[in-house]
């Protein structure tokens, strides 16, 4: 009776908790990890079960005592009622454009930069560094009525655009300002963590700086490069007091105003507002999971380990 | 020999640098300049609300912000108690939220570092917390303690640990610790990615030079891991304490600092200054003071961390 | 001190086999050498006895415990990798210092014997630089100070002297051997350098594809390979390969038809060879065992044209071809004046003649060799 | 409401869009002309105010202008508004906001007089009127109302055995006890989010006020009887446990989950309580006389005109069409909303919609609700609500609060120069 | 195909002065061997060529050109780097090809030639592995065959075969002297490998402290060093210094007093020599240019013990005593039957000696021997 056939050796294998080439500490290791991350996301996901069957109770259930764990009577009501009267589509449109934007932006100028503040000296390097980043240490809220006044009356391409205001293009400026000290910062650390002698390989075999740093570099850096984007995305999709005070229509307002406008003056509607939330995390989510691999790749590949 | 292709690549080499950091900085600059320059100048500024003037009045907004008043002027010397108690509810916050989010961070990313099969799945639910709108977060998470509905005090009503509901938000500690674990909850995905990103840096044949040498596994990490992980451990402590001094989101939409002042933090006491109050020299005030807190802090940061392993 | 034994240990990557099931006793105070070719296995073979790697298949011991499952910071073992992996963040002393720390070392032993190995290696002007500011060399020898800073059970070094100047070098190799000889720590070494081999080790263990080929004292591996492979792998110039047909002489004596040249074979092998009459055999010849312009038997001289005149300062390798077309290395003084085109006579040396078959490549005549050298 | 939240968009198609970024050009300050178009910020999303957007369709199609509605969240509307006329920018014609913003933003020159004269203000009850005059200019038609009310839940009073709810604070006090039974509590209070709101109608029931007409702060001695009120319903256990804040906000949801007897609220919660319990459940009265007066503080929002605004003369025809008493009426029967013109209670229509006991409750608070406009209104709240917190949880004594909240707001006047 | 002159190069880190100073003519189409020992300045050299250091002083050229400031890509080098330095993560295949592809080469001379570069490196089977999945060797076959795929104006190599064995590393080295006399590409090459110094260089430059100690032809710079650190340098085992008074024999000839035995000068050095009458002397001999039990003039036969016996395979080392007590080393035919404890007779091969200043380590016979070999 070989009792490796059973199911439960299988999922052990499966799951790599058990190969021959492996030290058994490491097998045990591996199970560890598995059981902490689980009760971890178990925890961490909670309130957003907790939010998701708020979304699909009726108001009256949502109200009433005691409180439910699991929806008595489940219903899509909430959802009809928020896509039938808010233009979620719209919303989402201008978080995704505003993010995806920003993030190009931001990895694009990171990178380059991050890369020349960590390859190479020159004018006070050290400092120059230091004075981008702490532009981003200047706290925002302090910024926020100059903001609107550089974005509703733009120096020098004024004349060009007009007003900004209720714009996209007034958030993404914005929102590219706040990240990108982070991004270069973030990048700068990450390429000193790749050995100079790849670069230097590299331009011995023809390249020039350039093409040392797109060629060689850059698909090494994808973990950080990967991380920055998250930070740029992430940060341009959550944002809210800029886009409540640069946008006021649904031209250029983002999800997060969206789902702040389901706060009434008298009560909060919290059946709506958390199928709101859910729709406004949709996209995230989504994003997450259909760009999961590439995350992971990102975080993962291109690493200088061996 | 020269197998020079054209002077135009000759000349973009020459000129990498300035080509690479020139936009950076002209962008940055752009932007700034202008802000700040009105955050300082206002921030000796008050604006009579009767007048609707700007009056310069000196260091006045920042003595009236920082020592309390007696007969109508600052004295210098004396806290005032608001700055006091503002300025303990933000280390409470920052200090908690941080470290707490730090360690359980560094942990999280360390498991996920490992080769685990189905680790992208888990690497994805890990941020989703991140994800979520903040506001939408702040009000998950007013829902989730609120006194009667809350899931929390419903949770443990049911696991039986408590009889009473407990009144999260209207207890002062109680609301400072329920901010914190929201804060820790949206913002540690943040820590696990950029220590999972440093974390690919480190090379792994020094992992085996120390495992020969004798080193324990505590002492790996302190010798190995932990001196590649420095560059990204100041990257995500800094950036996470940049933003948690200026957190305004959640304690805006979960306590709106309250009750009383008991969550009152300087982010907030700084939104509400300059743009509840419509007190712009004041709120500025608040703001060079916070900016030179954050400069000190991060400062201290590089120092401790401001290192990288290759750096001779 | 220990003893370190292998037993059918098995290595396997996702689709290479880098050790294909190696037995082998390492005795307690050796000095055990592997070589064989690159991608052989030797580095593999280490990382198994260091606990690096976790062995697929077989078995290892050190002193009495099977250790297959303890962990590398277990097994009190010393190793300088191949390629350093120095701390780049710690300052060389540091490096050097670190292992000691790890074992719980005295403050005051620690600086003292890191004085030392610093002096022994002539680091010590190196001590407060990083890695990235040494060369290559430098490098090595931190490499190398580190590992024998410690006071471990056992010595694992992989290629410790590879890039080093030759003097330099010749001093290390001392300074191991006479380290080994003060400490007499269980040393497992590998190298691809023939002299080091063959100066430093106990005993030698060839490699190739994995597997052992042969192991034993140095110069008794020399003089008497099991097979082809290590005839031909140990020695430079290697040893000359000739193959013909093996005939049995009107005297009764064997001979070697090698293509219109006949070479005799001497008497005590003709009980090794005897069953192979008829059929093809592989002679072997080191080229410093070949003689230049010397009379004898005409069976056992063959005229040969010179190719290529190498000098290599102490000695001058030729490049010769046999009148059968076959080529043919030997290495001969400096001083010898011989040019290219010269026309010579090689007398092969009867005592360090080798018969392998060409089809297996196992040697005909290695017991047959051991036998008479146990004797005389 | 059915009706779409976006008809304006979906009325004027491509020009709403054209005519945001061309309105500067086309349209002339001096407007001898009305411009066809202008933009109307509303505090929170109009699907909360289907009042609001039934009287803007039936402006947009009444006058032709089309109405651009932005919507903004409740709690930032007012940053939104200063930031912008911080800037002096134009991109705001008409708000719709509530009339305690006013002193602040007519002290700063922010709004226009929406030149509404005596024949459409008159039908507004004088109270209302005073709040939003200054100098004798208009600067906001009043909208709809929102005031205090008292509520209670009906069938748990009979089942205790009480055919009404109490009558005076005394009574509230008295038999509180008995109402506050297992998870049930007596009575409570909110403005939620606004705990200075729910202070100033107990502090009008007890007769006093924040302000003089000097800018002197006045509110300690009848503020001492509040919080004394307050303190007799937290020993007493009336009061229930989790509020934290005069502002809770739980306390309506709490309210409808069946967890209060009887709750001093505004309006919307009556609205809401009649939607979703038993038609015969829910209880409307007077609100409990303090001992001054039956007062309740008034929170009515009204429409203004903004003095940066390139198209104002459509936005006061807009600011007047609003608040017609038509559209007040409109308004009411839509969504609900307390009509601020006293006659709309007698329309046959209304009567007809909603149960009379409800309305005459209404109207008599329209008519007896109090509110006061002051400078620095933010701060002047903020340093009431940050005294009357922890004297409302038993963590400060009263008097002390109250002296500290005074002297707080006496040095902020002097700071700029009112005293 | 280029020239390279480097003039009073400096190179300066910090607080070190890696390269200090030298001018070497590189000719088009040579192969020059850089030697020396570990840390003088190979690498800084070699970097210094490629354009990845920025000279503190000097001029470089190549061609015709001064290319201090050109970049790196600009000088259509390449280069095997001693650390590897492969893209850890392309394939074997990828990291050959990348050089040729920045190099717009078409794509199918691209396959084809890492195809045969690959062949001729024998890493065929592993052109679709990572760099980490390969042996030391493997990783350092990769690093060459990137360099000598493509075709460049010059070909910088550091220490390309350090980590192959004896055999292959023979095999490697006929390939790259077979590869550079097709191409004849300009070749800087640094080992510290004696016997690949004086197989593949045209010439061969010595360095020391990043000072240039010597240039030459390699047998050349072997059998005429120009001071005792290129003579001991060179060589393996070393050769022996013997220092003595220079004196003048009753006979009128020179002889060296070694402390009680007695060295007679040949004649032909007596003119370099006649300034040093009376002062101190070293005398230079290499191991191998020494032999056993040899009878002759007493005063050139010199007695001595055997103290140590180091068989090495291809030949046998001693270490002997000499009567007046200094240790000398000897290289003798593995066959000699010598035992530790045995007196013997040296002779020192005549044509073999040299002799040098022992203050400033010059040699005193250069010029000497130059002259006498042009003569000859
Ligand atoms: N980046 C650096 N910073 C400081 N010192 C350096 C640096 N690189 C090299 N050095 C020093 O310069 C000297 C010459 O180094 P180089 O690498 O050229 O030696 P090398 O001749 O190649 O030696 P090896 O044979 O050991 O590789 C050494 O003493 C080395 O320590
Ligand atoms: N991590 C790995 N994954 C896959 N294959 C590997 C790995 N490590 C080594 N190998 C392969 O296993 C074989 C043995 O490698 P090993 O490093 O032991 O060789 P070696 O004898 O040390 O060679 P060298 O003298 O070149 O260093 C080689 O073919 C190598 O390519
Ligand atoms: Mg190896
Ligand atoms: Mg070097």
């Amino acid at each position: 009776m070989s009792t490796k056939k059973s199911p439960l050796n299988r999922l052990r294998r499966s799951l790599g908790l058990e190969t021959q080439n492996e030290w058994p500490s490491v097998a045990r290791e591996r199970l560890l990890a598995y059981g902490l991350l689980a009760v971890y996301v178990l925890i961490i996901w909670f309130p957003i079960y907790y939010i998701f069957i708020t979304s699909i109770k009726p108001s009256s259930e949502v109200l009433s005592l005691p409180i439910t764990f699991l929806p008595q009577s489940p219903t899509a009501q909430n959802y009809v009622d928020i896509f039938t009267n808010r233009p979620f589509d719209n919303y989402t449109i201008n978080s995704m454009i505003v993010a995806t934007t920003t993030t190009l932006i931001c990895i694009t100028l990171g990178t380059v930069t991050g890369y020349s503040f960590s390859r190479y000296d020159f004018l006070g390097n050290k400092s120059l560094l230091l004075s981008i980043v702490g532009a981003r240490m200047i706290p925002p809220i302090a910024l926020i009525v100059p903001f609107f006044q550089i974005m509703s009356n733009p120096p020098l391409i004024g004349g060009l655009t007009g007003s900004l205001y209720d714009t996209r293009l007034a958030l993404i400026l914005t929102y590219t300002f706040f990240n990108l000290p982070f991004a270069v910062w973030i990048m700068k650390n990450y390429f000193d963590g790749i050995p100079e002698s790849l670069d230097e390989q590299a331009r011995i075999d023809g390249c020039s700086r350039w093409e040392a740093f797109v060629k060689i570099i850059l698909p090494m850096a994808k973990p950080g490069i990967a991380a920055t984007a998250i930070l740029a995305f992430i940060f341009s999709w959550n944002e809210f007091v800029f886009a409540l005070v640069l946008t006021s229509s649904e031209q250029a307002q983002t999800l997060p105003i969206a789902v702040s406008l389901f706060v009434a003056d008298d009560f909060v509607d919290w059946a709506h507002l958390a199928a709101g939330g859910m729709i406004a995390a949709l996209p995230g989510i989504l994003f997450g999971l259909f760009f999961q691999q590439y995350i992971v790749s990102g975080l993962t590949q291109g690493a200088v380990k061996e | 020999m020269s197998i020079e292709k054209s002077p135009l690549r000759r000349k973009l080499d020459k000129l990498f640098v300035p080509l690479t950091v020139g936009p950076t900085l002209l962008w940055i600059a752009a932007i700034i300049v202008y802000p700040t320059a009105k955050l300082f100048l206002s921030s000796f500024q008050f604006r009579n609300p009767v007048t609707n003037e700007m009056e310069f009045v000196g260091l006045r907004n920042f003595r009236r912000l920082i020592f309390a008043r007696e007969g109508g002027e600052a004295v210098l010397g004396v806290f005032s108690p608001s700055f006091v108690s503002i300025t303990t509810n933000t280390v409470i916050y920052v200090g908690f939220s941080v470290s707490i989010s730090f360690l359980l961070g560094l942990g999280i990313a360390l498991l996920l570092d490992k080769d685990l099969k189905g680790r992208g799945w888990f690497r994805t639910a890990v941020i989703v917390p991140w994800i979520l709108p903040y506001v939408m977060s702040g009000l998950m998470w007013r829902w989730m303690f609120q006194s009667d509905f809350g899931a929390i005090n419903g949770a443990l009503q049911r696991l039986g640990v408590i009889s009473g509901n407990i009144p999260f938000l209207s207890d002062g500690a109680l609301a400072m610790m329920a901010l914190i674990i929201a804060d820790v909850w949206v913002f540690t995905p943040f820590i696990i990615i950029i220590l999972l990103a440093g974390l690919q840096n480190v090379p792994e044949q020094l992992y085996d030079a120390a495992e020969v040498d004798g080193a324990s596994r505590w002492s790996r990490f302190w010798n190995v891991t932990y001196p590649f992980l420095k560059p990204s451990i100041l990257v995500a402590l800094t950036i996470r304490i940049i933003f948690d001094i200026r957190a305004l989101d959640l304690v805006w939409v979960m306590t709106q600092g309250g009750p009383g002042k008991a969550t009152e933090v300087w982010a907030s006491w700084l939104y509400r200054t300059a743009q509840v109050f419509n007190e712009p020299g004041t709120g500025a005030a608040l703001g060079v003071v916070l900016l030179a807190v954050t400069f000190a802090i991060v400062a201290s940061l590089y120092k401790i961390f401001g290192e990288s392993p290759y750096e001779a | 001190m220990a003893h370190v034994e292998l037993t059918d240990l098995v290595k396997e990557f996702d689709d290479v086999t880098a050790v294909d099931g190696i037995s082998l006793d390492i005795p307690d105070e050796s000095f055990t050498v592997l070589v064989g070719p690159s991608g052989c296995g030797k580095t593999t073979t280490l990382r198994l006895i260091a606990g690096l790697e976790r062995a697929t298949d077989g078995e290892i011991r050190i002193g009495e415990n099977v250790v297959n499952d303890a962990r590398a910071y277990e097994r009190d073992i010393a190793m300088v990798f191949q390629n350093y992996a120095l701390y780049p963040h710690k300052t060389v002393r540091d490096n050097m210092r670190f292992g000691l720390e790890q074992h719980d070392t005295d403050e005051e032993i620690i600086t003292e014997r890191v004085r030392e190995t610093a002096e022994l290696l002539q680091i010590e002007e190196l001590l407060e630089r990083r890695p990235s500011e040494l060369s290559g060399g430098q490098q090595q020898r931190v490499a190398l100070g580190r590992a024998i800073v410690r006071d471990p059970a056992v010595f694992l070094m992989d290629e410790p002297l590879s890039n080093l100047d030759a003097k330099l070098r010749v001093q290390m190799r001392a300074e191991l051997n006479k380290l080994h000889e003060e400490l007499s720590t269980t040393t497992v070494y590998v190298t691809h350098d023939q002299v080091e081999a063959m100066t430093l080790a106990d005993q030698i263990a060839v490699m190739d594809n994995g597997q052992i080929q042969q192991v034993g004292e140095p110069t008794h591996v020399y003089s008497n390979p099991r097979n082809m492979f290590v005839a031909g792998f140990l020695g430079s110039p290697s040893m000359n390969f000739l193959e013909g047909t093996l005939e049995e002489s009107s005297a009764g004596k064997f001979e070697l038809d090698l293509g219109g040249a006949i070479h005799n074979v001497p008497d005590e092998f003709t009980d090794a060879l005897s069953s192979y009459l008829g059929d093809r055999v592989t002679l072997g010849i080191r080229p410093e065992n070949i003689a230049l312009n010397q009379d004898g038997v005409p069976a056992n001289v063959h005229p040969a044209t010179v190719e290529v005149v190498e000098p290599q300062g102490e000695k001058t390798v030729l490049e010769l071809e046999l009148e059968t077309g076959q080529s043919i290395k030997a290495a001969v003084d400096p001083d010898t004046t011989v040019e290219m085109g010269d026309a010579v006579n090689l007398r092969f040396d009867r005592d360090s003649l080798q018969y392998f078959d060409p089809a297996t490549g196992e040697s005909l005549t290695y017991d047959a060799k051991i036998e008479q050298q146990a004797t005389i | 409401s059915g009706g779409s939240d976006s008809s304006t968009e979906d009325g004027s198609g491509g020009d709403s869009s054209d005519g945001e970024s061309s309105d500067g050009a086309t349209t002339g300050t001096g407007s001898e002309t009305m411009a066809d178009e202008i933009v109307f910020y509303n505090a929170g999303s109009l699907e909360f105010d289907p009042g609001t957007e039934a009287n803007i369709e039936r402006f947009e199609e009444e006058t032709g202008i089309s109405v651009e509605v932005n919507e903004v969240p409740w709690s930032n509307l007012k940053t939104s508004l200063t930031t912008i006329w911080r800037n002096q920018d134009s991109t705001v014609d008409a708000f719709n906001g509530p009339t305690w913003w006013l002193a602040d933003f007519v002290s700063s020159d922010w709004l226009e007089p929406i030149g509404l004269g005596s024949d459409h203000m008159s039908k507004f009850p004088d109270s209302l009127n005073d709040l939003v005059q200054f100098d004798g200019q208009t600067y906001m038609a009043p909208e709809f109302g929102k005031w205090g009310s008292y509520l209670y839940d009906q069938q748990y009073l009979n089942d205790q055995g009480f055919d009404a709810p109490p009558d005076t604070w005394d009574e509230v006090l008295s038999q509180g006890e008995q109402l506050s039974q297992g998870d049930k509590s007596g009575f409570a209070f909110t403005w939620a989010g606004k705990s200075v709101f729910s202070f100033k109608q107990f502090l009008y029931q007890a007769g006093g006020q924040l302000f003089n007409d000097g800018y002197e702060p006045v509110f300690v001695e009848e503020g001492k009887e509040v919080l004394e009120f307050f303190n007799g319903l937290r020993e007493r256990g009336i009061m229930p446990d989790g509020m934290s804040s005069l502002g809770e906000g739980g306390v309506g949801d709490n309210f409808i989950a069946g967890q209060y007897a009887t709750v001093e609220s505004w309006t919307p919660l009556g609205a809401r309580a009649i939607d979703e319990w038993d038609e015969n459940r829910i209880g409307s009265a007077k609100p409990p006389k303090g001992p001054e007066s039956r007062a309740t503080f008034q929170d009515t929002n009204g429409i203004s005109v903004s003095a940066f605004s390139e198209r104002k003369d459509a936005a006061k025809e807009f600011a007047r069409f609003m608040t017609t008493r038509e559209s007040s009426k409109n308004n009411m029967l839509v969504e609900g909303n307390p009509a601020v013109v006293p006659e709309v209670y007698e329309d046959d229509e209304v009567q007809s919609e909603y149960p009379s006991w409800l309305l005459e409750d209404m109207r008599f608070n329209l008519e007896n609700a109090k509110s006061e406009t002051y400078m620095a209104q933010p701060q002047v709240d903020d340093y009431l609500n940050e005294q009357l917190t922890p004297a409302l949880l038993g963590n400060k004594d009263p008097e002390k609060a109250l002296n500290d909240a005074y002297s707080n707001i006496e040095r902020l006047y002097q700071d700029i120069g009112l005293l």
